[in-house]
């Protein structure tokens, strides 16, 4: 508790005070001091970790595809940079591409940053400063991220603004180094990019212990409840109320409201994107529409009475479509005042009057006013909705007539589906090749643009596709938060000794090809060979959107526990904090690692022992950059799907290059190979099958255990096998001795080591890090 | 002027630096000349048999055959490379692989000596114009040359975008001047 | 002073303390306190001042020019956003280009408050947090745009760090909104963009008052002293140490050495950039090198021993190019870290020893021991330079015979300077061309790096004009900082009278077309014209480096007061603070208008009633956008050069819209047409001619008295006459009454105006804001 | 492939709308469909003079002669015009003109209606080129054309880039036509 020092009036020699309150936010409670001794960077500058970064980036350096051949920053350009040429400041592509890279990870991090600040400061002001970090009875470590990179242990809400102004700080200067004749080197901008993704890590945990806290939302719990998701989920017979975006502010007010009249249960609260895993993380009665490539089908369906749009992720076109169909609109944020006169100083009455005689979107920025007047119009609205506004399915289809076969829709369709030929299929009644579509768009409507005849198709896609709109209803489990400290402790060994083979985590946006079964087939896979396997935001969103053959979601089919053959979903974006918070608690919990302002040791920790590896399948957003940067930078290693080639940038390594896999062996100082382990830092696959080899593959750590590697092996090999039809050309690179073969394999593996003339080498103690050398002989 | 000429996705405009159109037919005779070739088979090659009727990985093994060239490809499309024999494979992915291609000290899979050109084929549109990109910026010197359906203009040399028979006949074509010649 | 209350040891039933300092900043002095009230908004968040933007920009909608037509910001893209095609995220064109507004100005603003917090953490350090703010005994309002925007009115340094929090958090949340899926309307964006410029000037008065005060930079004082600006004014014959970039710190600490050790006069200290215009305020004997367009020039020429870099417009080949004619380089900046390796916790004598032996370019994150590496090594170094290393003239003049007049260069050339004729020229042993280009170049380098036969275009520019460098010897006044209270109180009424006709400021980066002599001439026009000119920054350098038919510079010709027929150089671009301070502080003199948080009473003020406008005509970096945008904020019209058209946005009115020029009368509430005045709020001028005469056009204020408008109106028809060749389209437009006709003007005038269908109008007492309205009929 | 034919500039990258290139005489017969012209004078006019041999503001005044056009033109330049009594003429800066030629609803400096074609010509490239951006993206229905010496693609039609020659003979070739179909 913090210590509040009040002078009402002071008048002195010396000086005048009058209304001073001094709180004194990080006094230490008698008898509950953190003995943990301070590291050496704690709340660290941008140039604090440099030294670790360059260790790092000299293995994996920044692999860049520039997505244009010219540089548009500054008034000198446009500049071009092809092929070497500098540009007017002196900048060529690599540095370029480092700054892009920069910048992509700033806007991530200061999206999470402002959302932290946003609700930390709406909790604040309804809870309290004093009100406690409490995110479960079974986690000590309630802020891994904060008493790693800030050094302080968080006891209220009070003590997280700390962290706000160090990550305000930070940002701003990162934000600086973006501008023209600033930072100059390709690996100077990554360092600063890693900074800012460390940086984003650690406002997510901001962000999320504060509402766990606060708002009662799961406290790690494995066994949260099962709720509806999916665009047919939703009882169009209620009034509907949609939540769009990140803040689970303005949504949780409605369910306020809407419980404190007894009428929560005429009302349909739903959501899309993170609001809607934090909305059911709030109250299990909230229903989840589906991830961001539901946006636009759902809005455009106009089944909703209100929209209510908070930051982050909400398209940029959502307002007019929703009063196209006659939704009203509320804007709730600072970030997107999308234009909308702003109300938040009227009543509530005045609102509601507002929104549904003659100012049909508004802005409102005040929470609790907000979900009185959503509720309230709502139900008011509901009777004049003609359920699914605009145009039947047959006069949507009836377009298709026009339709030339130009293609131009593909042409404009970021994973190139073929839209055009499926459209004119329609056109002679075949709706079959647009309900093959559906399965596969990510919801963009990029056709619709590009559609010479104006043929709307996206709606056409969802017109011929109502049978299997009404079929999307599906089961998930509520975002459960926190990694619980006992978890952690039964599986901390077993994951550093390998006989877990791995976490793998499922995250990201649902910008993918192949729709969301690739994304499901994955995670069945790997959990079934039980691996840990964890997802958050809108990957957990889509896992939750594909049956098996029995008919199980992923959710049904697997528990929700941290701990191998489980599928824990933790909930939105934010929630991403506590997979990465699992494996710094392995580091603390199982190894006693100190954690406080201990960045360096913690990461080396992770990079050479735990085998946690992320999938972001999708990552459309400059947030899903921010974050897998950030696990970058603690030694866990993130697979993009494809389209995360378009973020410009991957952190390869090269297996062959034997000098770059030399580690410190702890015990006695020695340089020591340690093997490609894990072989990248950020690697973009391009398949399915890739991705699932190179999980396979990026889980393995030099310090495995001879049983750990066997496992790990294992199944590498055998997915090796079942997906490319081979033997890995890299088998020998991974086995230190034969005790690390499986017995199984050992006839297929040992002709193959001899042939490629592998010797056997010690497993060491392995670090990157001088200073972790026990002894030196 | 049309846009359709520059590429294939809409917003893909690049220059100023772009891939010279080559017929299939010169693509033939621009691929003879090579010393050491390799073969980037792309993750949409199987998907390619179905679409528009032509057979990638043949394609790439008869090329690879006729060249003395060695064929890259990651996982599910390798699997389709499994009976053949007589050509040398890596298994690997894009990625990784033009992560070796563009360093110019590299000396291919085999250690002989740098690849003199690099045919792709069979690849995710956009990702595969990326990892053209990568080269086209970053190893300037590597000769690249896309075989693809779709005109690739962050490629050295590039077919035009073709109608489906356009392509399968063309690559025949091609092919067959390779197989004649030889 | 600030109260300091210690606590070493608290152990007391609640809570235990150790070592606790409480610092108490806010203290008010007794018998000072600030009896001001506050206003409505003082630390304006995001949205606090939308409404004032909203009124503003439905006057000045944004006029947007695209430099590309697709968006490649996410993974989604790159998206196609043709004329009106929404892009994946549902964002159009229009939106888009609001976005790279915001980005533009906040990358800007990013880079102001964190070169402000560099200062000012380094005096803070050096001087401590009670060092008092002090600029001048004739400045009674030491920081107009802290007690606008901020509302509290710093006494000592540690006050700052206030309004730096505050800088930080608002730069986060508005680099936020950049992100995809956040702000989607225009005048949204752009109403972010107005706060990150208002913020952006915010900085530059944290950053200006901290150095000045702390530092001994003059404060406000007219004459200060005539220092040497140019190439050639560099005294090659000592050892050099060349300061390039925006903050002090290291020169100030290079010069505090050498003054220590007694060798100053041997040791030539010069600058480039903004650092070298505050070296000159921190010492006379300093010398400016010239503005950004000479830093490649006078870096290539290897007279620099050693180059310091700081922060801010340093060219990215910056360090190649030094290194590859022999200068040593130190960077000394977290911006800037450059790739180099980090030697600060190293000793001076092993610095010094790296930089001379095998480590020729290093960073030192500390200025105090830049200073004295910088030092010992230029000394050290000096001797073994061969002076202007590299080629000699010939050899650089003998590649042009490899020149095939393919004219790469004239095509990469950002201002298409027609180089490639002129090289080819010099095959021909034909100079001359290739002087005049000279005259024009920005020194960007563009043409090297498009020249197919590897010729050193830039160098080969340089090379011939060998005389002209030497020749470029020059006087500028020392930036003086702050406008005098005194000065105000004595312009204050002739200004808003009109009988000052304006106050121009020449602002901005040496990117222009034309050479530095276009800007000397308009400069010089208005000096004439009895005009108040003020200058900062490399526009100021530039003004420098011209002299008129008598031989001499403007700074030599004109007085430096700040009053009519003067030019007033401020300094280094966060010197910029002073002139938008000045007119800040009009309103608060002349006018009496309260500031304290008052922003949009005082914006008011200055667009109605005072004449002022930026000439921006160069304007490269974003940090020119943001201040701009900050000044457009507050009513100051700004005029961008020809380049500026690539920061994609202008403000416009639309002279011809009645409508849109009508004002509330605040003697009766009534809405009464005001003219068009200003008519643009930031405009694009093609060309020089086009630029004064808007300049004098946009001086112009419905307040303006008869008297005043007579000589504004004078100076704008003769301008017109004398550029256009005939009166003014819009003259009719501007007369109010006869009374506004200049009497030698009248029958000219009249009869158009009558021509015209022109009627009188009253002049109203002018705002836009409904509670300036003092009594409504 | 040459990058030539889509800019001037280098790095002047665009697409996937780009403008037609016309002939001098094809602009000269498209020219004389308009029934509203207007044409925009930019601020490098008379340096083109001394640079290509071309009188900018000549070849403007016989285009809006011809065809009963408006000019519109900024200091300096404007001046050239005294002599010109004929032909309307606006004093107005290149961004002013064009922020009015943007908005659909506007009615022209007389007030008798939208300009069914808008001339640009001795611009200075790059503003020219934002300017001609700026109608692209948000004056669709605008229709533009560039007599420039570079091809201006951002502008509806447009010459090719040409030398300065074939520039003057070009536009005396089209100026001739005009006059003579009068
Ligand atoms: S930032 Fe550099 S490369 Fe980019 S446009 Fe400006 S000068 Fe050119
Ligand atoms: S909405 Fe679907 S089909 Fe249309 S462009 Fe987007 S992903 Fe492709
Ligand atoms: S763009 Fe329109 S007309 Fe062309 S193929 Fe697609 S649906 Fe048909
Ligand atoms: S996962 Fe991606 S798309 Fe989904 S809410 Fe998070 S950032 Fe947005
Ligand atoms: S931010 Fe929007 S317009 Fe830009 S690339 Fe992403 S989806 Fe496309
Ligand atoms: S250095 Fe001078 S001539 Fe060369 S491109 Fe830049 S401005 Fe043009
Ligand atoms: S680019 Fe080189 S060869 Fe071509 S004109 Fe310029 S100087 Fe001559
Ligand atoms: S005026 Fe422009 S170029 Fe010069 S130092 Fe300031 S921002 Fe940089």
């Amino acid at each position: 508790m913090a210590t509040k020092i009040s002078i009402k009036e002071l008048d002195s020699q010396f000086a005048k005070i009058r209304g001073l309150d001094l709180v004194i936010g990080k006094v230490v409670e008698a008898g509950e001091e953190w003995s943990e001794p301070v590291g050496p960077t704690p709340y660290p500058d941008i140039t604090a970790l440099r030294g670790w970064d360059q260790r790092i980036l000299a293995r994996y350096p920044p692999f860049y595809s520039p997505l244009s051949d010219f540089c548009e920053f500054c008034t000198y350009g446009k500049c071009d940079l092809t092929a070497g040429k500098q540009g007017a400041c002196g900048i060529d592509m690599e540095a370029h591409q480092g700054k892009w890279s920069l910048l992509t990870c700033v806007m991530g991090a200061a999206c999470h940053a402002t959302h932290a600040h946003h609700i930390v400061e709406y909790l604040i002001k309804k809870y309290g400063e004093d009100h406690p970090i409490d995110v479960g009875s079974e986690v000590d470590i309630e802020a891994p991220l904060i008493r790693l990179i800030a050094g302080i242990k968080p006891k209220k809400l009070g003590d997280l603004k700390e962290v706000l102004t160090y990550l305000d700080n930070q940002v701003t200067q990162l934000t600086s180094a973006t501008a023209t004749g600033q930072e100059q080197s390709p690996i100077d901008y990554e360092s600063k990019a890693l900074h800012a993704g460390m940086l984003d890590n650690l406002a997510l945990e901001v962000a999320d212990i504060a509402q766990v806290s606060a708002l009662g939302l799961p406290k790690g719990n494995s066994d949260t409840p099962l709720v509806e998701i999916g665009m047919g989920a939703i009882d169009k017979s209620k009034p509907v109320i949609l939540c769009v975006g990140h803040n689970v502010a303005p949504g949780s007010e409605v369910i306020n409201y809407l419980e404190d009249k007894g009428t929560y249960g005429s009302v349909e609260v739903a959501g899309i994107c993170c609001t809607a895993h934090d909305l059911t993380r709030y109250s299990k009665n909230a229903k989840i529409v589906g991830p961001i490539s539901r946006q636009l089908m759902f809005v455009r369906s106009g089944i909703a009475d209100i929209l209510i749009i908070d930051q982050e992720c909400v398209r940029a076109d959502v307002v007019d479509e929703a009063r196209s169909v006659g939704t009203r609109v509320i804007a709730t944020s600072d970030q997107i005042c999308a234009g909308l006169p702003d109300l938040t100083d009227k009543t509530p009455d005045e609102i509601v009057k507002a929104l549904l005689t003659d100012t049909p979107a508004v802005l409102v920025r005040n929470p609790a006013k907000v979900g009185e007047v959503a509720a309230r119009a709502a139900i008011e609205a509901a009777p004049q909705r003609k359920s699914e506004k605009g145009l039947k399915d047959e006069q949507v289809l009836a377009n298709t007539s026009r339709c030339t076969l130009c293609r131009e829709c593909t042409e404009n369709c970021p994973i190139n589906l073929d839209i055009g030929y499926a459209v004119n299929a329609a056109k002679k009644s075949n709706l079959e090749p647009l309900q093959k579509i559906f399965q596969e768009c990510i919801g963009c409507g990029r056709c619709d643009e590009a559609c010479p005849q104006s043929i709307p198709v996206l709606s056409t896609i969802n017109a011929a596709s109502t049978a299997k709109i009404k079929e999307e209803k599906f089961t998930i489990r509520v975002g459960r938060g926190p990694i619980r400290d006992t978890e952690i402790r039964n599986v901390g060994r077993p994951i550093v000794m390998g006989e877990i083979p791995g976490v793998i985590a499922f995250v990201g946006c649902s910008n993918y090809p192949g729709g969301n079964e690739d994304l499901a087939k994955m995670a069945d896979e790997f959990a079934k060979r039980r691996y840990i396997v964890v997802t958050s935001g809108c990957a957990a969103s889509d896992l939750a959107r594909y049956r098996d053959e029995n008919g199980q979601t992923l959710y049904e089919k697997y528990p929700g526990d941290f701990d191998a053959g489980c599928i824990v979903n933790t909930g939105s974006c934010v929630s991403n904090a506590h997979p990465i918070g699992a494996v710094i608690k392995i580091a603390s919990i199982f190894a006693k690692r100190n954690l406080r302002g201990n960045f360096e040791e913690i990461s080396d920790y992770i990079l050479n022992r735990i085998g946690a590896v992320a999938i972001a399948w999708g990552s459309q957003h400059q947030k899903a950059m921010a974050i897998a940067t950030g696990a970058n930078r603690l030694g866990v290693p993130v697979i993009l799907g494809p389209q995360g080639v378009k973020h410009r940038r991957a952190y390869l390594g090269r297996s062959e290059d034997n000098e770059k896999w030399m580690v410190l062996n702890a015990r006695d100082g020695k340089k020591v190979y340690g093997g490609p382990a894990p072989e990248h830092l950020l690697y973009v696959a391009e398949t399915i099958e890739e991705t699932m080899v190179m999980a396979a593959r990026l889980v393995m750590r030099p310090n495995d255990t001879p049983k750990g590697r066997m496992i790990k092996l294992s199944n590498y090999i055998n997915l090796h096998k079942q997906l490319y039809g081979t033997m890995p050309d890299d088998v020998q690179r991974f086995v230190r001795a034969e005790t690390d073969l499986p017995v199984t394999m050992k006839d297929d593996v040992i002709p193959v080591l001899k042939e490629r003339g592998w010797k056997p080498i010690e497993i060491p103690d392995p670090t990157l890090l001088d200073r972790m050398v026990l002894r030196r002989e | 002027m049309s846009a359709k000429i520059t590429s294939y996705e809409t917003a893909e405009i690049r220059g100023p630096k772009l891939a010279f159109n080559l017929t299939p037919e010169n693509c033939g005779r621009m691929l003879m000349r090579s010393k050491r070739l390799l073969v980037v088979v792309g993750g949409d090659a199987l998907k390619m048999k179905v679409a528009d009727g032509v057979d990638v990985p043949e394609v790439a093994a008869r090329l690879a055959r006729n060249l003395g060239g060695t064929i890259v490809a990651s996982p599910g499309v390798f699997k389709a490379f499994q009976s053949v024999s007589d050509v040398k494979l890596i298994n690997m992915g894009l990625e990784d692989a033009v992560n070796r291609l563009k360093d110019e000290s590299w000396k291919g899979f085999d250690g002989m000596g740098a690849y003199d050109m690099a045919v792709f084929i069979g690849g995710l549109y956009y990702f595969q114009s990326m990892m053209l990109s990568t080269l086209k910026h970053f190893a300037p010197n590597q000769k690249t040359i896309s075989l693809d359906r779709f005109y690739h203009p962050n490629a050295t040399f590039s077919l035009e975008n073709l109608t489906p028979d356009k392509w399968k006949a063309g690559l025949d074509a091609m092919l067959q001047l390779l197989e004649a010649k030889k």
